[in-house]
């Protein structure tokens, strides 16, 4: 249930020069795709909560990945294990529950963390996992034997070619799509995402996409995280999303 | 004992003197999930207009020091549809207050008509500061006499009380003030939020899509309190302060300075549980002081004061 | 090739556009062991009077959410003995500004008139913004007929470059700063603080002895930026823009905002050397960004921008 | 030299519940009685440094001590060994250099800090040091044994008597003081720098007292830490203090 916990830091790891993960104690039965405010105080500046995916769920433990950025994720960064940080959530929709067999997961970059949880869940219910990760160079892929070791097909790709194939992920994607009847979870930059929407779209699957807005209550109620819908309205990212359908939030053609 | 905490606004009798500020706290629902809304003093509504508003573009917030910025620009459904969110507020025992903004005079008369027939309504705040909007908003909250003449024409509208919300962007907020009460407002709320904004020194642009947005959070407290002070010393109607309050110290100097009651914003999203933890402070503080009212500490830092 | 950072405010060549904030800087001798004052655009002494003034009692300061209160009340040693200070500056390789301020129209005349006799006095900065004056100081600032028939006053008392300074406890900034446009300034600068105010809780009476204060400081910045980008858009004449810029990145924000030349206040007291780490991260900022000249940005964000 | 540095913390002690000891790496050639200002940063809130005394100077290292008495304070304490700190000093004017054989020393809580440095410098130079030690109860005494060791006459007073004598350090300072031709040093509340510099009006002996202020500048740029003057002047605590000679800022009878 959506609640404000103080949570202990069981353990905070560096992975590359900006990525570190964070493993909080405490079950908060977060669904995949739902996401958590995070708390830098004690201090009124910064002032807001930052948002973060749940990168992983536990009955005891969350976990969330992120990527130093700014002066909040700076912040976060310096906090030591042991340290209590407040943590508002679950919070958002998350991803909704797929009917198809296959699922084609889409990372790119610091958007794997949300796709770990939604993989773990998926291989749970005994789906079949593609993972597709790119990156803008090597440096930037992290825990690649965890994501590996879930999927069944694993692909990394770089925009440098430092590792995996060179290029872009929907440089790759058609191919691994192929004729399967697959459904497409995908997190990253917006314009990874519009590219992975274009290509589900010309191959009429079903693609459900992450999105990231500036956030200040992360509740709903300020409606500051707005989107503009596909048919012009505004829609919420932390309440109504931050998983739409990519056809709600990406027009193609027409 | 515990000491007595109610006040009245109006003719409405709160439990208690803190509520949560419009437009920071949608219909009430959003917050409902972190804490029994019936230990507000009141519950406040978002702004609503007479038809749906569609609001600003996004970039709408960003972060300033202490603080951020917004320009929402007034998205709401409108009253009718607002009206169905309201009446969930009925299972909450504590009264409703509905934000009525407009960009005219019979804007603010149709949305306070067609609130005359909800009985979860209990009064009305008067949004005459909208900083994010082109038309009214603001421009009502600027000048005394638009502000009065406004006034006077809801009047007559409602029995409901009826309070005045003031903008901080004006030379002199008592002029503004003294203008509403005479014009027939029960209490006046403020400070609105303080025009500002931010530049994105990377793309060499306003960050907010609307280039000017509201400031609000920790960074304007001192100018909300300068405000009070100055307008609860002028007026013989109640004042509901805010800006900036986030802790239940920060409450209790808007009441040492002349609040009746107070209203928290911004700091409801970085703190969900904000408003009922200021509530137990102030009892605390009042204990701890051995008052046995918070009414004995309205303005006491004006009218006593160790000095 | 480094950037050129030079500007011109008046009839002044500032070898780039960053200087202290009045007030913040004393005499400039207190902030001359930290590093060459050289270095700085222009050097801003504190706000001088015809005769001395003890100012106000303490308590004179206290901190607010990023950002501080102050209630000095225009302490200075009056004109006469301030020009012994000034002269001294004379050591140093960059114009020197004195803020100017009085209760009457004559005593703002009777000040200048004394520098005019001071080589070392290149720009008046008129001070009609004071919010901790019982008289003048922010009254002159806040209508804009009374301001401009004191900057029309000073105007033939004078060759040297003439620069106004604003009080943002308007409600139209726009106004006050057109009417000294026309009135012949040279030049204004803005913000001066916001009037504000902080009550103790535990002794219950306001913190500072004057009650009242003037907020400055990072808390202040967006409402800061909002009024320069206002009022460098109306105006012929140039910005000198302040309030809460507190390191390069912010000062990039107010150029792009369209101010000429920034000042920077507070930020000194956290920073003793932050005037001239902002003179080298401006310098960063245009040559990663590949501009050859500080010039270029001015008023970036309003005219150009990728939108 | 006044300066700004970036100073490593060598070693931060919590010696009671309140106070805490922390020194830092490098020497910044302090004289007894003057004072740093340490930045809380990176955040812009707290806005200000905090002000405190020299607690010991040597070539290489610089101590404070301080008692967290609020929201500054308390972040300070929090930092950790091997973190930076902004320091802005030496600042302020210091102790007077004592003509006289004898130098009386009194603290009061925390206005013990500036105190020990002093002592130290004093016993240098060959003078013949009494320390009194006051304080509202025995646990906030701390370095009772430093202070001790430094000290030619030691004496201890607490108002609730649970170390050395019961009272106030005013009860106890007309008889340590006899006929000696002593100078007095002081530091403590405001009252009790009152009640002191009254003893040593009464004696007629002369006497210095360490005054606080809120600071901004801790320059005197900014004026806004002023005491007003026996003489209805005012001065500045930072640059003009924080020492002053008694009679300059206390005035009795007349
Ligand atoms: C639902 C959601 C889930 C997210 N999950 C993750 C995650 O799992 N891992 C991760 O590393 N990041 C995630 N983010 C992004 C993360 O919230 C921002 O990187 C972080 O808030 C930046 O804070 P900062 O203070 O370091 O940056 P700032 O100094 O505030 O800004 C630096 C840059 O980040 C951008 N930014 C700031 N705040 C946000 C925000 N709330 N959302 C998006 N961009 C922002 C700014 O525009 C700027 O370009 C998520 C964002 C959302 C909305
Ligand atoms: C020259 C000088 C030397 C000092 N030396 C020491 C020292 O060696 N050890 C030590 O523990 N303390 C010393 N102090 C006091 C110390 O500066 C304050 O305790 C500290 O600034 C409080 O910060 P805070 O944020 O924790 O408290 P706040 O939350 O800011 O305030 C808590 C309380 O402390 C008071 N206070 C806040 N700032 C100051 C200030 N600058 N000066 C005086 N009182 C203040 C407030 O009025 C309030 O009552 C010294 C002060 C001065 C002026
Ligand atoms: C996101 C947001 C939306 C707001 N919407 C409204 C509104 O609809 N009507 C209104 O009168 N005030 C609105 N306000 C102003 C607040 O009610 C309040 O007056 C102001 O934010 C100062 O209080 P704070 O500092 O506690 O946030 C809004 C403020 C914020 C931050
Ligand atoms: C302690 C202090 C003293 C000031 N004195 C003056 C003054 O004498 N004259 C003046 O025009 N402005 C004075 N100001 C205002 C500053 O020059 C500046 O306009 C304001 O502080 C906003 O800038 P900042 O946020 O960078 O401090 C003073 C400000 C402070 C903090
Ligand atoms: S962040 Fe407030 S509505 Fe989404
Ligand atoms: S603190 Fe600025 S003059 Fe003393």
């Amino acid at each position: 249930m959506m609640q404000k916990r103080q949570m202990e830091i069981l353990e905070h790891t560096q992975l590359t020069e900006e990525i570190f993960r964070l493993t909080l104690a405490g079950g908060i039965g977060a669904k995949p795709g739902q996401f958590v405010q995070v708390g830098l105080g004690p201090t009124w500046e910064p002032f807001l909560n930052r948002p973060f995916s749940v990168h992983n769920c536990t009955k005891t433990t969350l976990s969330l990945l992120y990527r130093v950025v700014g002066h909040g994720t700076r912040l976060l960064a310096q906090k030591q294990r042991g340290s209590i940080l407040s943590v508002v959530g679950p919070l958002g929709k998350g991803f909704p529950p797929t009917k198809r067999r296959q699922a084609v997961l889409v990372a790119g970059g610091i958007g794997a963390a949300p796709l770990y949880y939604l993989m773990r869940m998926l291989r749970a219910e005994g789906k079949d996992v593609i993972f597709l990760y790119g990156a803008k160079t090597a440096a930037q892929i992290v825990l690649e034997d965890e994501y590996r070791s879930l999927a069944r097909e694993f692909y990394l790709i770089t925009e440098d070619g430092t590792a995996g194939t060179k290029g872009l992920v929907t440089d790759l994607l058609p191919q691994i799509l192929g004729e399967n009847e697959a459904e497409i979870f995908a997190c990253g930059p917006n314009a990874m995402l519009r590219a992975v929407a274009q290509t589900a779209a010309e191959k009429k699957l079903p693609c459900f996409v992450s999105l990231e807005a500036q956030m200040a209550c992360g509740v709903g109620a300020c409606l500051g995280c707005v989107v503009a819908t596909a048919d012009g309205n505004y829609r919420r990212v932390c309440a109504d999303g931050p998983v739409f359908a990519a056809e709600e939030v990406f027009r193609f053609g027409s | 004992m515990a000491p007595d905490l109610t006040v009245k606004i109006g003719n409405l009798l709160l439990k208690n003197p803190v509520m949560p500020a419009s437009g920071c706290f949608g219909y009430g629902e959003e917050y409902a999930s972190f804490y029994d809304l019936s230990c507000l003093g009141a519950i406040v509504v978002t702004g609503t207009t007479a038809t749906p508003r569609t609001g600003n573009p996004p970039v709408r917030i960003t972060e300033t020091p202490a603080g951020m910025l917004n320009a929402i620009g007034l998205q709401n459904p409108g009253v009718e549809a607002a009206c169905v969110k309201i009446r969930r507020l009925q299972a909450y025992k504590t009264p409703v207050i509905v934000n009525v903004a407009g960009n005219t005079v019979e804007e603010y008369l149709q949305v306070i008509e067609v609130l005359e027939r909800e009985k979860t309504v209990s009064a009305y705040e008067i949004n005459i500061s909208c900083p994010n909007v082109k038309a009214g908003g603001m421009a009502f909250g600027t000048d005394p006499d638009t502000a009065a003449k406004l006034v006077a024409a809801l009047r007559p509208a409602t029995q409901k009380t009826l309070i005045v919300k003031l903008s901080p962007n004006v030379t002199d907020i008592v002029d503004v003030a003294k203008a509403v009460e005479v014009a027939g407002a029960d209490a006046v709320s403020l400070i609105n939020t303080l025009l500002g904004m931010a530049i994105d020194v990377e793309r060499r642009r306003p960050v907010l899509a609307n280039i000017t947005g509201g400031l609000s959070g920790p960074a304007v407290k001192p100018v909300a309190l300068r405000m009070v002070w100055q307008v609860s010393e002028a007026l013989k109607i109640p004042v509901i302060g805010m800006g900036g309050i986030s802790n239940a110290k920060d409450a209790v100097e808007f009441l040492l300075a002349g609040a009746t009651a107070v209203a928290i914003g911004a700091a409801n999203f970085r703190n969900p549980t904000v408003c009922p933890e200021v509530i137990n402070g102030i009892e605390n503080y009042l204990t701890r002081h051995g008052f046995q009212s918070v009414r004995e500490i309205i303005g006491l830092a004006r009218t006593q004061g160790d000095r």
